[in-house]
């Protein structure tokens, strides 16, 4: 299968801090133009998985392909040249800086004035209640404002592939609602998108394909409806 | 560049260091050596490195002339220069390197602080000391292997004081400024009775901080006294400079002094010419005056070509203090300390003022203080001009 | 700690006090005398490093301890243990004060500071005229029994406070620390009394630096304010760091090698302090994590074909 | 009514301060992009103040009147500073970039070695220094000289076009982002290492600039950069590091209580106010005037 079919791919890798394994032999493959979702427990290492794709962590052992290309190492900012966005667990928005600011720093990387006030449009038209608040600190937003602002800044790079990190923790039940509307939108306009979650529920409900990750192990991988179905699934995840 | 690219040239630089610990150690057995204790690092190194240089001059030039002979034997004499860090701390360690490890018995330290980490060892074990701090502290019967090398403000403040109460009969005010540390105390100690004992009033006496590096608001203070004499004992040449440019920007008009001054052109470096115009110095050596032969100047400007500044009261020590020792060797026919501290007060030694004595037992309760002259200078238009040559009586 | 680590310190200690008299002339022993309490300032200052700070004011709490030597010796003459912990004592309870007001600071705040503090404390020793201002105080002496002994004195002292912040460490409190540097508000969440913790861990710190102070002084004989800046606090921050902060044996080993190094560089005269510092720069960029790291890496690249073929 | 002393004050502290601001910039720059601080930065100062003495009375030899000869001069300093920085940088401070102690240790180092390098090279003498702008200038009734109206003018205008160009540039942004969370920064695809780069390299030009500007009025000798690092730290804490808007605030707040308390009480006594302020105000606001939370 031609890296085109399989934006990203990750192949077996294990990362520890400092000495304490966090993932071991992960592996994942992102279909393009889908959606999917990593659930797991707290302290499963969802976050490592995400940190570890996009160079924050480095790993131990393992392959990590972008477009069919070994990234594995690469530091974070030459991934977002090549297409890779994320939205990082805790939003880790520029919180001394303007909305209008952040979301030029999600630009950072492109040159063509046009497509990024083009873009800039499209999100605005996504997010409407963030187009008068252009000039305000990002850190006076709610929460839930904040984790559209993160979302946004990540869209501002064009990407075509979106890594996102639990978004939708500590949010309201409406928000919740709304982040997993948007990334179904996301995923329509022709990026690939990961989410991990620690929310089965909405994953499984978004996702097309799914995976369990526990203490750093995947224990099943299928499509999201079949994982969804399971009675370990249920019982341990969904709570029915 | 890789790791490994870059560890070459580190490993390089560490094999030169491990090179560097091999040099120094003990000299050779049929050579004195005068061990010095001085500031060679920091905003004192001028005067260390000054003062090294000196010594090793005097020397060379004892060496030149047949070294030193005690009882038939002859010696070579050497200068051996350690950084005491102008501290107590620095002080002890360069004193037990000289006298502990390379057995060295006569020292020159630089400094109240170091001196005093020093002068602990010398006289327990027995070594010489040759004593350049401006204070009194570390002088007198108390220390019986101490001995002075230069004029400090005890001979400098009263051939000033003198001079100024003549020239100007009119002035009756002095506010002084003095750095904060243990040179500064003490000469401030000495100089603020001496203008009183004078009939002057001392309007304030300040100190500031080394490291200080604005003067505006101390210059507006010392102004505002509006004393007819600002006296200004123990500022090193750059904040001299500095309070100068400042007091000139405020119009201050009074006499200033500076009893230490040991350089004009270190102080115009920073004040700039017009500032520095009639001030007086104490501590300068006006070698292109009547007092200094041809032989002198040459050194002089030897010594600024070696390390920027001209010959002064302080760097000069280097090489009285070896003329001292070397005399007072000769004297003693021995090389035991106490010998020669026996034989020095009684001696004549080759200065680089002159042929001079001993003296001092009015000031110190000891002749530890060799007679030389003081020399009041005033910098006018950027030359020193000899005011007052005042010969330090011997009572 | 396991019963082995009380053997082996027993023995080592005994050794390293032993080892002292093999040095008689004065030169070593002054030199002996400066790496072991470059030790224990060291070992002081990695001590506050547990709680993730650095404590620059320590130059204060070493000057403290000198001159409660100094003023109990020459001004009050009190007996020689009092003496000598008369300046730890006071530099235990001022750093309780200090330290409940300004651990709340963390990072390069508290840092900085801590260099404002060790100033402020060096130019206010200098201006009280009784314990002798700028010039500071000389003839701080041990007893004469002592004078053959001093090394020994010193050796032995310092090695039981290295004892006993070892003990510190790895007992329950010294986990607690390791906790509060991994993340205070993890600690304080399970009902930690952080600021207790820290301001304890200070004071023990302090404690430290106070006695290395005494030992300086009556080591030197002399004391003044200007040995007490924060340059003082820089070098026990760059023993530590040569040596590896990761193990109190990383201090002790980083004090040594860079006390005997500023000892031998004393003979370049002027050049010195270009190669004391010359000496730190190739150090650090050359071994990152220290004496312990180079070690360490030793000892993996030894190991490492056994782990390979355990893999093969 | 002002009083003529209070006039004076408000000027001296203006002077001070600008020269504080000049020296702090830098600083807080530099802990903001790599969160380190640099022991060394004075170390780029005095190089450079070293370098204008020589420099121009060399090119006014060669003909060139004095005000061309002082700007050549410092443009060719600047040029010389910031290549020694790229060194620095490139050798050694890219190891240590966020690691506080390591990089403090290596600038340290750094510092003792160049002391010692510039001390062989140039010797321990003051050098004679350049008179670039002669005289004095009369601001009410003040007389001030007119080397420090420059100083203060060059101050604002080097630290309005330093925050002109962090909130307007897309490079000063890009430091911003660094400075506020820098994996965050990376991951919206800024290269954090050669940012810091040039954060480092700007920093140096800084530190090198303010050395040009005070050789003609302070003390030119290879120690004169540790004297103004310490008053230059306190500044930035007090501001609130990696704050460019602290620094000026630091810097100014550091030159009223040398210039009023220095008046008023005396030089020693000032100093001491200036450390024990900075740790009352470090308690009151514990990451500085200006720092965030």
């Amino acid at each position: 299968m031609t890296g085109d079919d399989i934006p990203l791919q990750v192949d077996g890798i294990c990362a520890s801090y400092q000495g304490v394994p966090a993932i071991d032999n992960v592996s994942l493959r992102l279909r393009r133009g889908s959606i999917t979702t990593v659930i797991g427990a707290n302290g499963a290492g969802k976050s490592t998985v995400i940190k570890c794709i996009c160079g924050l962590v480095p790993t131990d052992r393992g392959k990590v392909r972008l477009f069919g290309q070994d990234v594995t190492g690469m530091p974070p900012d030459e991934l977002v040249r090549r297409g890779l966005s994320v939205v990082p667990e805790g939003r880790r928005l520029f919180s001394d800086m303007t909305l209008r600011e952040n979301l030029e720093l999600g630009a950072y990387t492109r040159s063509d004035a046009t497509a990024v006030a083009r873009d800039l449009e499209r999100v605005l038209t996504l997010f409407p209640d963030l187009r008068d608040r252009m000039s305000t600190m990002v850190n006076r937003f709610s929460g839930g404002q904040q984790q559209m602002v993160a979302v946004a800044r990540a869209m501002m790079s064009a990407p075509r592939v979106m890594l996102l990190d639990e978004p939708t923790i500590g949010l309201a039940p409406v928000i919740v609602e709304r982040i997993g509307n948007l990334i179904g939108e996301i995923s329509r306009s022709g990026v690939t998108v990961l989410f991990v979650e620690q929310n089965a529920e909405i994953a499984l409900e978004i996702a097309d394909d799914a995976y369990i990750l526990e203490s750093g192990k995947v224990i099943a991988e299928d499509t999201a409806a079949n994982l969804a179905q399971t009675d370990e699934v249920k019982k341990a995840y969904l709570g029915v | 560049m890789s790791r490994q690219m870059m560890a070459k040239p580190l490993l390089g630089a560490a094999a030169l260091m491990v090179g560097g610990l091999l040099i120094g150690g003990a000299g050779p057995a049929d050579t004195i050596r005068l061990g010095l204790s001085l500031p060679l690092s920091g905003g004192g190194a001028i005067w260390g490195k000054g003062t090294a240089w000196m010594c090793d001059k005097a020397a060379a030039q004892i060496n030149k002339a047949g070294g030193v002979n005690v009882q038939g034997k002859v010696y070579k004499v050497a200068c051996v220069a350690y950084d005491n860090k102008y501290t107590a701390a620095g002080g002890a360690s360069v004193a037990h390197t000289l006298l502990d490890r390379d057995g060295i018995k006569y020292v020159l330290a630089m400094g109240t602080a170091p001196i005093l980490a020093t002068q602990s060892l010398t006289e327990r074990q027995g070594d010489l000391l040759f004593n350049l701090s401006w204070g009194k502290a570390t002088k007198g019967p108390k220390f019986p292997l101490t001995f002075d090398v230069f004029n400090s403000p005890a001979e400098i403040g009263p051939a000033i004081i003198k001079f100024i109460a003549k020239t100007y009969s009119s002035a009756k005010t002095v506010v002084m400024l003095n750095v904060d540390d243990a040179t500064g105390r003490e000469t401030e100690a000495i100089m603020r009775p001496m203008w009183k004992k004078a009939g002057y009033r001392v309007l304030a006496s300040m100190f500031y901080e080394r490291g200080t590096t604005e003067f505006q608001p101390t210059a507006l203070r010392l102004a505002s006294y509006k004393a007819d004499i600002i006296d200004l004992p123990t500022l090193p040449p750059p904040d001299a400079g500095k309070v100068l440019k400042d007091l000139q920007t405020l119009g201050v008009k009074g006499v200033k002094i500076l009893d230490d001054g040991t350089s004009a052109s270190a102080v115009e470096a920073t004040s700039g010419r017009s500032a520095l115009d009639g001030v007086y110095m104490g501590a300068a050596i006006p070698i292109d005056g009547p007092s200094f032969d041809a032989r002198q100047r040459a050194i002089s400007k030897e010594a600024k070509a070696a390390f920027g500044d001209p010959v002064n009261l302080v760097n000069i020590s280097g090489y009285d203090a070896m003329q001292e020792l070397v005399a007072g060797i000769e004297k003693a026919q021995s090389l035991n300390p106490h010998a020669i501290a026996k034989a020095l007060p009684t001696v004549h030694f080759k200065s680089f003022y002159g042929d001079v004595g001993f003296g001092g037992a009015a000031a110190y309760g000891v002749n530890i203080q060799p007679l030389l002259p003081v020399y009041v200078t005033q910098v006018v238009n950027g030359k020193l001009v000899d005011r007052a040559k005042v010969a330090v009586s011997g009572k | 700690m396991r019963r082995r680590d009380h053997i082996v310190w027993l023995a080592g200690g005994l050794i390293a006090v032993a080892a002292t008299r093999l040095f008689q002339d004065a030169y070593s022993i002054s030199v002996v005398n400066l790496v072991f309490i470059a030790c224990l300032f060291a070992a002081s200052f990695r001590f506050v490093m547990l709680i993730g700070e650095m404590s620059f004011a320590s130059a204060a709490f070493v000057g403290v301890g000198a001159y409660g030597a100094g003023v109990a010796t020459t001004l009050l003459h009190w007996p020689f243990a009092l003496a000598m912990l008369v300046g730890p004592v006071v530099a235990t309870l001022v750093s309780i004060g200090f330290g409940l007001i300004v651990l709340r600071i963390k990072g390069p705040y508290f840092m900085l500071i801590g260099f404002a503090f060790a100033e402020a404390v060096q130019i206010a020793a200098a201006q009280i005229q009784v314990i002798g201002g700028p010039s500071g105080m000389v003839g701080i002496f041990a007893p004469r029994i002592l004078d053959a002994w001093m090394q020994s004195f010193v050796a032995a002292v310092v090695v039981t406070a290295l004892y006993l912040l070892y003990r510190l460490e790895w007992s329950d409190f010294g986990r607690l620390l390791g906790a509060i540097q991994n993340n205070d508000n993890v600690a304080r969440t399970v009902g930690v009394n952080v600021l207790g913790a820290k301001v304890t861990c200070f004071a023990v710190a302090s404690f430290m630096a106070g006695l290395a102070g005494s030992l300086t002084a009556f080591v030197n004989n002399v004391i003044a304010p200007s040995d007490f800046g924060f340059m003082l606090a820089n070098f026990a921050l760059v023993y530590v760091k040569v040596g590896g902060e990761r193990s109190l044996f990383g201090a002790v080993a980083g004090a040594t090698v860079m006390v005997l190094l500023s000892s031998y560089s004393i003979v370049l005269g002027a050049s010195n302090e270009l190669f004391y510092g010359a000496a730190i720069v190739v150090t650090i960029l050359l071994m990152p994590q220290g004496l312990a790291g180079l070690v360490e890496k030793i000892r993996l690249r030894l190991m490492a074909p056994k782990a390979v073929r355990r893999e093969a | 009514m002002m009083s003529a002393t209070f006039v004076q004050l408000v000027i001296i502290s203006l002077e001070i301060g600008s020269v504080y601001v000049l020296f702090s910039l830098g600083l807080t720059l530099i802990f903001g992009i790599m969160k380190v601080v640099n022991f060394a930065h004075g170390q780029f100062f005095a190089v450079s103040a070293i370098l204008v003495t020589i420099l121009v009375p060399f090119l006014a030899a060669h003909g060139l009147p004095v005000l061309p000869a002082y700007f050549l001069a410092t443009a060719t300093t600047v040029a010389v500073t910031v290549m020694i920085g790229w060194g620095v940088y490139q050798f050694g401070l890219v190891r240590f970039l966020r690691d506080m102690e390591g990089a403090f240790i290596l600038t340290l180092g750094l510092a003792m070695l160049s002391d010692g390098l510039m001390l062989s090279i140039f010797g321990g003498a003051p050098r004679p220094e350049p008179v670039i702008v002669p005289g004095t200038v009369r601001i009410f009734a003040v007389a001030v000289l007119a080397q420090h109206v420059v100083v203060f003018g060059a101050a604002v205008c080097i630290t309005g076009a330093l925050y002109w160009s962090m909130t307007a540039t897309r490079l000063g942004k890009a430091l911003r982002a660094i400075a506020s969370d820098h994996e965050a920064a990376m991951l919206q695809g800024i290269p954090y290492r050669r940012l810091s780069r040039d954060g480092f390299l700007i920093a140096t030009a800084l530190a090198a600039i303010a050395g040009a500007l005070m050789a003609p009025i302070s003390e030119v000798t290879p120690a004169v950069g540790n004297d103004y690092l310490m008053n230059g730290f306190m500044a930035v804490v007090v501001g609130g590091l990696g704050s460019v808007p602290g620094a000026i605030l630091g810097a100014m707040f550091i030159a009223v209580i040398e210039a009023v308390g220095g008046y008023y009480v005396g030089p020693s006594a000032a100093t001491m106010a200036i450390f024990v302020m900075v740790i009352v105000v470090l308690l009151i606001r514990p990451r500085g005037l200006l720092g965030r939370a």
